[in-house]
């Protein structure tokens, strides 16, 4: 079990601190994984545990949360409307970043799709559930196709790639690698995730914790948010350096890795604080709104059965003093 | 009309097995199918019972009977002057077909009733060695069922049903799967372990001439269902080891004639008396 | 005469006695719904999907989608494969050169060699037909492999001892001696291939009761997962009722020879 | 004389010309690499995931976190499922209690249920052995209770004939002589659940064999995707072969009775 | 020493079967087994052949060698006066185990062997009817071979012989796994459609009494390497039918013990002429 033993310990400055911490992470360009790769949280915790466990969906990540398997964890935006709206028992503490072009709609260059109206009747790839998927549908609504129209095609990104490489689909919603590789293979974009988001459709990728968890030890996250911190300011100090300690976690090049980076907003924690994003006890913040939006688009085009109001998506928003 | 003319020998003692007014009956879906009917029969100890009968009279049901395989529908079983009480050590029994314990060597075969007897290891040794060699297999003691022929193997389960010495042994056409000149040895050694030994053997066999060349009282069974037509002393038994060939015995052709006829439902059965006398007239 | 309604008495107390148990857990919520919803609410997933169907389409046609798949990929193997393994039996030579590669694939995961298919033949029906296809192949050859190998030497002696040409022996003995071995390979190989249903509607579906199962876990959504188990249970077992059904009325022989 | 020798030769031959027509086909440009890499883009791959391992493990690793999971759930299922069917076969009850729920999950394809299991045993080996698990344990218990059904009833009476009590019956005679059942019964259940490997290394795995492919597929290597289904047949055989080299040493009897 | 005193009956005609210095080798491993040696042995138009041999000695190999399944190692295999071609319609086998296709009826499997010839319809038709009749299967012309008993399945298998004419049937141990009753009355009805066809027919046995009551020749093999020992008329072949048991025929019981002497190997082989003497004394 993560949460150590629960008698309290005989130290007193020790009763905070976890033995063991159990991190489900994705390989996402971010300030997290830019910690793993330094081992800055190690060096932070010298006396826990940290264990790195990799996820490539948020379904698994959701799974591994549900049964308790993990103590923090990094989903989506779309899973984790998908978890609060099923009573998953965790919390909002960080958003790792905000999705810009690292998502995005690529068309085949010979399709002739040149506007988001010309894709009916094309045949469309996302990986179902996924952040990917909430803008594809939220776009085709915006411009009136009804997602009928044409097809939307279920599909996890390598078999994205086999089926471009095959000229099987049209287009795809999707993110890197494969996005990066398909774009090299006659692909334009029609339609980024950051497009979407000035238009008000945010995604995001966050970071969440057990509530257990979050409950007994409270300071561990914050320590651990510092450390994010940390991250993000290196990234901003100097980007170069950051790009090439994420490189080789991503098998990518420098460059590769830096204009990946550059598809993604970071967030230090103060500026998440801000009423646009999480906010504080005080001052509640938008962030729970877009999730609330989500979840009612999604119920709205019959993905989740239900959606709750609004105040459940904002206690699952952890506001740490 | 069952027709009981054996004398009891010793009838002083009361019989082993005991059977009064015993019916089987066989339910085979809705149909109730009557087998056997009021078979009253007396085993003694030392008999040799050879049991002839047509296909399907019901022979193997009475040693199933016997064994404690099946239960009768109704009248009395008694084994020893007690209830039947299921099989057990003391009715030993050899099936038409060897019916080796495949992964055992014939020892270890052997030795199974001994070990479920709980016999010490040294004695167990001592009766293997023993019946191993009264069946002349102590050569091939170590190997597995299926490398032997199908003669061993029966003498090998012959050698297991006696080692752990039960009161009674049933066979059921035990070598019907043999070839002659195989079956006439095993035959012959079988008499003589009779013999040496003085157990009780009930021997089922649908050929007539194994029935007068083994047994000392020999019973048909007829009809449908199957009753007991005749069960009488076997006149030649003493004479046989004498002959050099018991079918130039006097009386043979006779009690031949008589037991195929009694099989076909020919000749209505005789009685004991009548059939001393016939056999007599022969000499 | 009551001792033969034991068991069957015993099998249904067996199950309404789980169903009990798990009514009255979910009753007094002992159990995470996420993990194990109750029997309540797993009736209502049901009679949604019934009745509003499943993203999109109704179940009927994600059950025939399904169905379509399986059959599909079901005859071919049983075409391609049954012929190839009588012919392995009869003739060392041909055997020589198809079994290698039969024995290479055979016992690999189905999964591990998807990707390639999906490379090879794309994302639509085919890739998915030939997964199952696939998993149908080995045992149906197999098993008439064995059937040509178990057919007694003295049959076909006494074949030819009728008249019979070599090729005349192949269709009139070979095959109709095969049959019994050949419809067990069929109830495992029919097995085998629904076992590989769900990975083969993996890659690009959207419809089919493997996509709707692996569509509800993304979304958390144990109720439907629990009911598509369901339905495809009682779809197999159903399927290797009519495959059983068949045989007995085609080989009342069989086991009898 | 020579004619045994045909078969063998020919298989040989068969393997080698595929090798080459593959090499040629590469050599020449004729088919995407993506979809069909060349023998000695394979070789290369092999030495070096040889040498360096595949993603921070090395080879022997991956391929021994995989065995582990095997081994783990098959044992696991060979002293619960074994016992479970010999007295399934001995006692009708027994049976009738748990046949239902073993027919109802046995036809399931797992990835169908492997949600669940992660949901209730979570993301560690728990969760990869149950999947296992299942997979292994329907064939063996089919297996075992077929073993004790397929005892000729004259022995069992022989053994009570000497003597034997009931209890001694089921040791000493129903467990030997359901023996063969049950080795053919392991045969079946590793093959089976050797096919279920890649589907329990998806989820939250960063080693083991399947893992490996799935994670090259993510990648498009097809070059990893093809070495690893070659490393999976060979292990495949191995093990087969094994089983049944153990099986003619312990059983010379089976075949013979 | 082969010891042929068989003399020819018909011995205008060439013999339809004929076998010269005949080999059979077979190869078990490394090992060469020498099965028969110097087999000479012609066969007539019909010849109702017993052949006796105790077990193993190479009866059956010499059946499948004159079948076609089998070829010989050396010597010269002559069916017709042309070289053996392999097995064919003119050789009809009945084998110890009725051996019918399980998925045809009886009336199905009779008519397997016509439809190879390619007959019409209402020629196989009737030909089927002939034969069903003739072993009184007619009631049983659709079931399944398993719903037969194994005297029917016998009888069906003969009939499946017959119905495509063969010019010669060869038999191996056809009745070995009937209860005598049913035996008896089989061996009856072929002995009686040999008489109505003059079909040649090759029968082994290990059962000498079945011999003497079918067989207008007899052939014993011993020995190992298997040779033929004897080959004599069987003097009682006419005197059959009138007896009403067989046994009790004059000759009968010297002719049965020359026969077992000769199959334990204990008596010289006699000439046929010493034969002839030593029976005609006895009558
Ligand atoms: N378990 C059973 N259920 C129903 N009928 C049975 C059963 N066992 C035997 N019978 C029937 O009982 C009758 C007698 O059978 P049994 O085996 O005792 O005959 P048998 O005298 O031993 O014959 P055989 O000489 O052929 O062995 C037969 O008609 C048989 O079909
Ligand atoms: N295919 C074979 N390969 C090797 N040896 C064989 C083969 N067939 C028969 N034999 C051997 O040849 C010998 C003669 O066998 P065969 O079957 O001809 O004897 P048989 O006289 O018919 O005996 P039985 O009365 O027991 O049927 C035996 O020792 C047997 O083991
Ligand atoms: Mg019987
Ligand atoms: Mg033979």
């Amino acid at each position: 079990k993560p949460q150590s033993s629960e008698k309290p310990n005989e130290e007193n400055a020790n009763e905070d601190v976890p033995k063991e911490v159990r991190i489900g992470y994705q390989v996402i360009p971010n300030a997290e994984l830019l910690a793993k790769q330094l081992g800055s949280v190690e060096k932070k915790f010298p006396n826990t545990k940290i264990t790195w466990l990799e996820f490539d969906s948020g379904r698994d990540v959701n799974t591994a949360i549900a049964s308790e398997n993990i103590d923090l964890g990094l989903v989506g935006s779309v899973p984790l409307t998908t978890g609060i709206a099923n009573n998953l028992p965790y919390q909002v503490y960080f958003i790792h970043d905000v999705i810009g072009d690292a998502e995005s709609l690529v068309v085949r260059e010979d399709t002739g799709i040149e506007s988001i109206k010309d894709v009916a009747g094309k045949k469309i790839a996302v990986p179902f559930g996924s952040t990917a998927h909430f803008s594809l549908l939220t776009a085709l609504n915006k411009a009136g196709i009804d997602p009928n129209q044409l097809s939307v095609l279920d599909m996890q990104p390598q078999d994205i790639l086999a089926a471009w490489q095959r000229g099987d689909i049209d287009g795809a919603f999707v993110w890197h690698p494969t996005l990066g590789k398909i774009l090299e293979d006659n692909g334009s974009v029609l339609l980024s995730a950051e497009k979407l988001a000035e238009e008000g459709v945010i995604t995001s990728d966050t970071g969440v914790v057990q509530k257990k968890f979050a409950d007994k030890y409270p300071s561990f996250i914050k320590e651990y948010i510092s450390v994010l911190d940390e991250s993000i300011n290196l990234y901003r100090e100097d980007p170069k350096k950051a790009a090439k300690t994420l490189a080789p976690a991503l098998g990518l090049t420098e460059e590769q890795t830096l204009q990946q980076m550059e598809g993604l907003i970071w967030l230090d924690y103060s500026e998440q604080k801000a009423s646009d994003y999480l906010g504080t006890n005080e001052e509640t913040g938008q962030f729970a709104n877009v999730l609330e939006s989500t979840g009612q688009f999604l119920k709205d085009q019959a993905i989740i059965p239900s959606s709750p109001d609004l105040s459940t998506y904002q206690s699952a928003i952890l506001h740490l003093k | 009309m069952p027709l009981n003319t054996y004398d009891n020998q010793q009838a002083g003692e009361a019989p082993f097995i005991s059977l009064k007014d015993m019916q089987m009956e066989y339910q085979s879906g809705s149909k109730t199918l009557r087998v056997l009917e009021n078979i009253d029969l007396d085993v003694n100890t030392g008999d040799f019972i050879c049991v002839l009968g047509p296909s399907g009279c019901g022979k193997t049901s009475l040693l199933r009977i016997i064994a404690g395989y099946e239960n009768a529908t109704s009248g009395e079983v008694k084994i020893d002057g007690k209830k039947h009480k299921g099989p057990n050590a003391d009715i030993g029994v050899v099936f038409q077909q060897a019916n080796l314990f495949p992964w055992l060597s014939v020892e270890k075969n052997i030795e199974f009733g001994l070990k479920m007897k709980k016999l010490p290891k040294s004695e167990r040794k001592r009766i293997i060695d023993h019946y191993i060699n009264m069946v002349g297999l102590t050569e091939f003691s170590s190997l597995l069922p299926h490398e032997l022929s199908g003669g061993m193997k029966q003498r090998a389960a012959i050698a297991r049903s006696l080692a752990t010495e039960p009161k009674v042994i049933l066979m059921d056409e035990p070598f019907a799967a043999l070839d002659s000149i195989t079956r006439q040895s095993i035959q012959e050694q079988l008499r003589e372990l009779w013999k040496q030994t003085n157990k009780t053997i009930f021997f089922i066999t649908h050929d007539v001439d194994e029935a007068i060349f083994l047994a000392n009282r020999i019973i048909t069974i007829n009809g449908s269902p199957g009753t007991v037509t005749l069960d009488i002393e076997n006149p030649l038994a003493n004479k046989i080891e004498e002959a050099s060939d018991y079918r130039d015995l006097k009386g043979y052709n006779e009690l031949r004639h008589l037991l195929i006829n009694t099989l076909k439902n020919r000749e209505a059965p005789l009685s004991q008396n009548l059939i001393k006398a016939k056999i007599a007239a022969a000499e | 005469m009551k001792k033969k309604y034991i068991p069957p008495i015993l099998s249904i107390s067996a199950i309404l006695g789980v169903f009990l148990i798990w009514s009255v857990l979910s009753y007094f919520n002992a159990v995470n719904p996420l993990f194990v919803p109750s029997p309540m609410k797993l009736w209502e997933a049901f009679t949604i999907i019934l009745k509003e169907g499943y993203k999109g389409n109704p179940l009927i046609l994600h059950i025939l989608d399904s169905l379509f798949r399986l059959t599909a990929a079901f005859l071919l193997a049983l075409v391609t494969a049954v012929p190839l393994g009588l012919l392995s039996g009869y003739s060392p030579s041909i055997r020589a050169i198809f079994e290698p590669f039969i024995e290479f694939y055979r016992p690999l995961p189905p999964l591990a060699y998807y990707t390639l298919l999906v490379l090879w033949l794309g994302i639509g029906d085919a890739s998915k037909i030939a997964l199952l296809y696939l998993g149908a192949f080995a045992p149906l050859y197999l098993s008439a492999l064995s059937g040509v190998q178990k057919i007694p030497q003295h049959r076909i002696q006494a074949a030819l001892s009728l008249g019979a040409t070599k090729w005349r022996v192949f269709s009139h003995i070979i095959f109709p001696s095969s049959l019994p071995e050949i419809f067990t390979g069929i109830r495992t190989s029919l097995g085998f291939t629904y076992t590989t249903l769900v990975a083969a509607e993996m890659v690009a579906a959207t419809s089919g009761l493997g996509w709707m199962v692996l569509d509800a876990s993304k979304f958390l959504r144990s109720d439907i997962i629990i009911v598509g188990i369901f339905i495809m249970s009682i779809l197999a077992i159903s399927i290797d009722a009519c495959v059983r059904l068949s045989e007995k009325k085609l080989l009342p022989w069989k086991g009898k020879e």
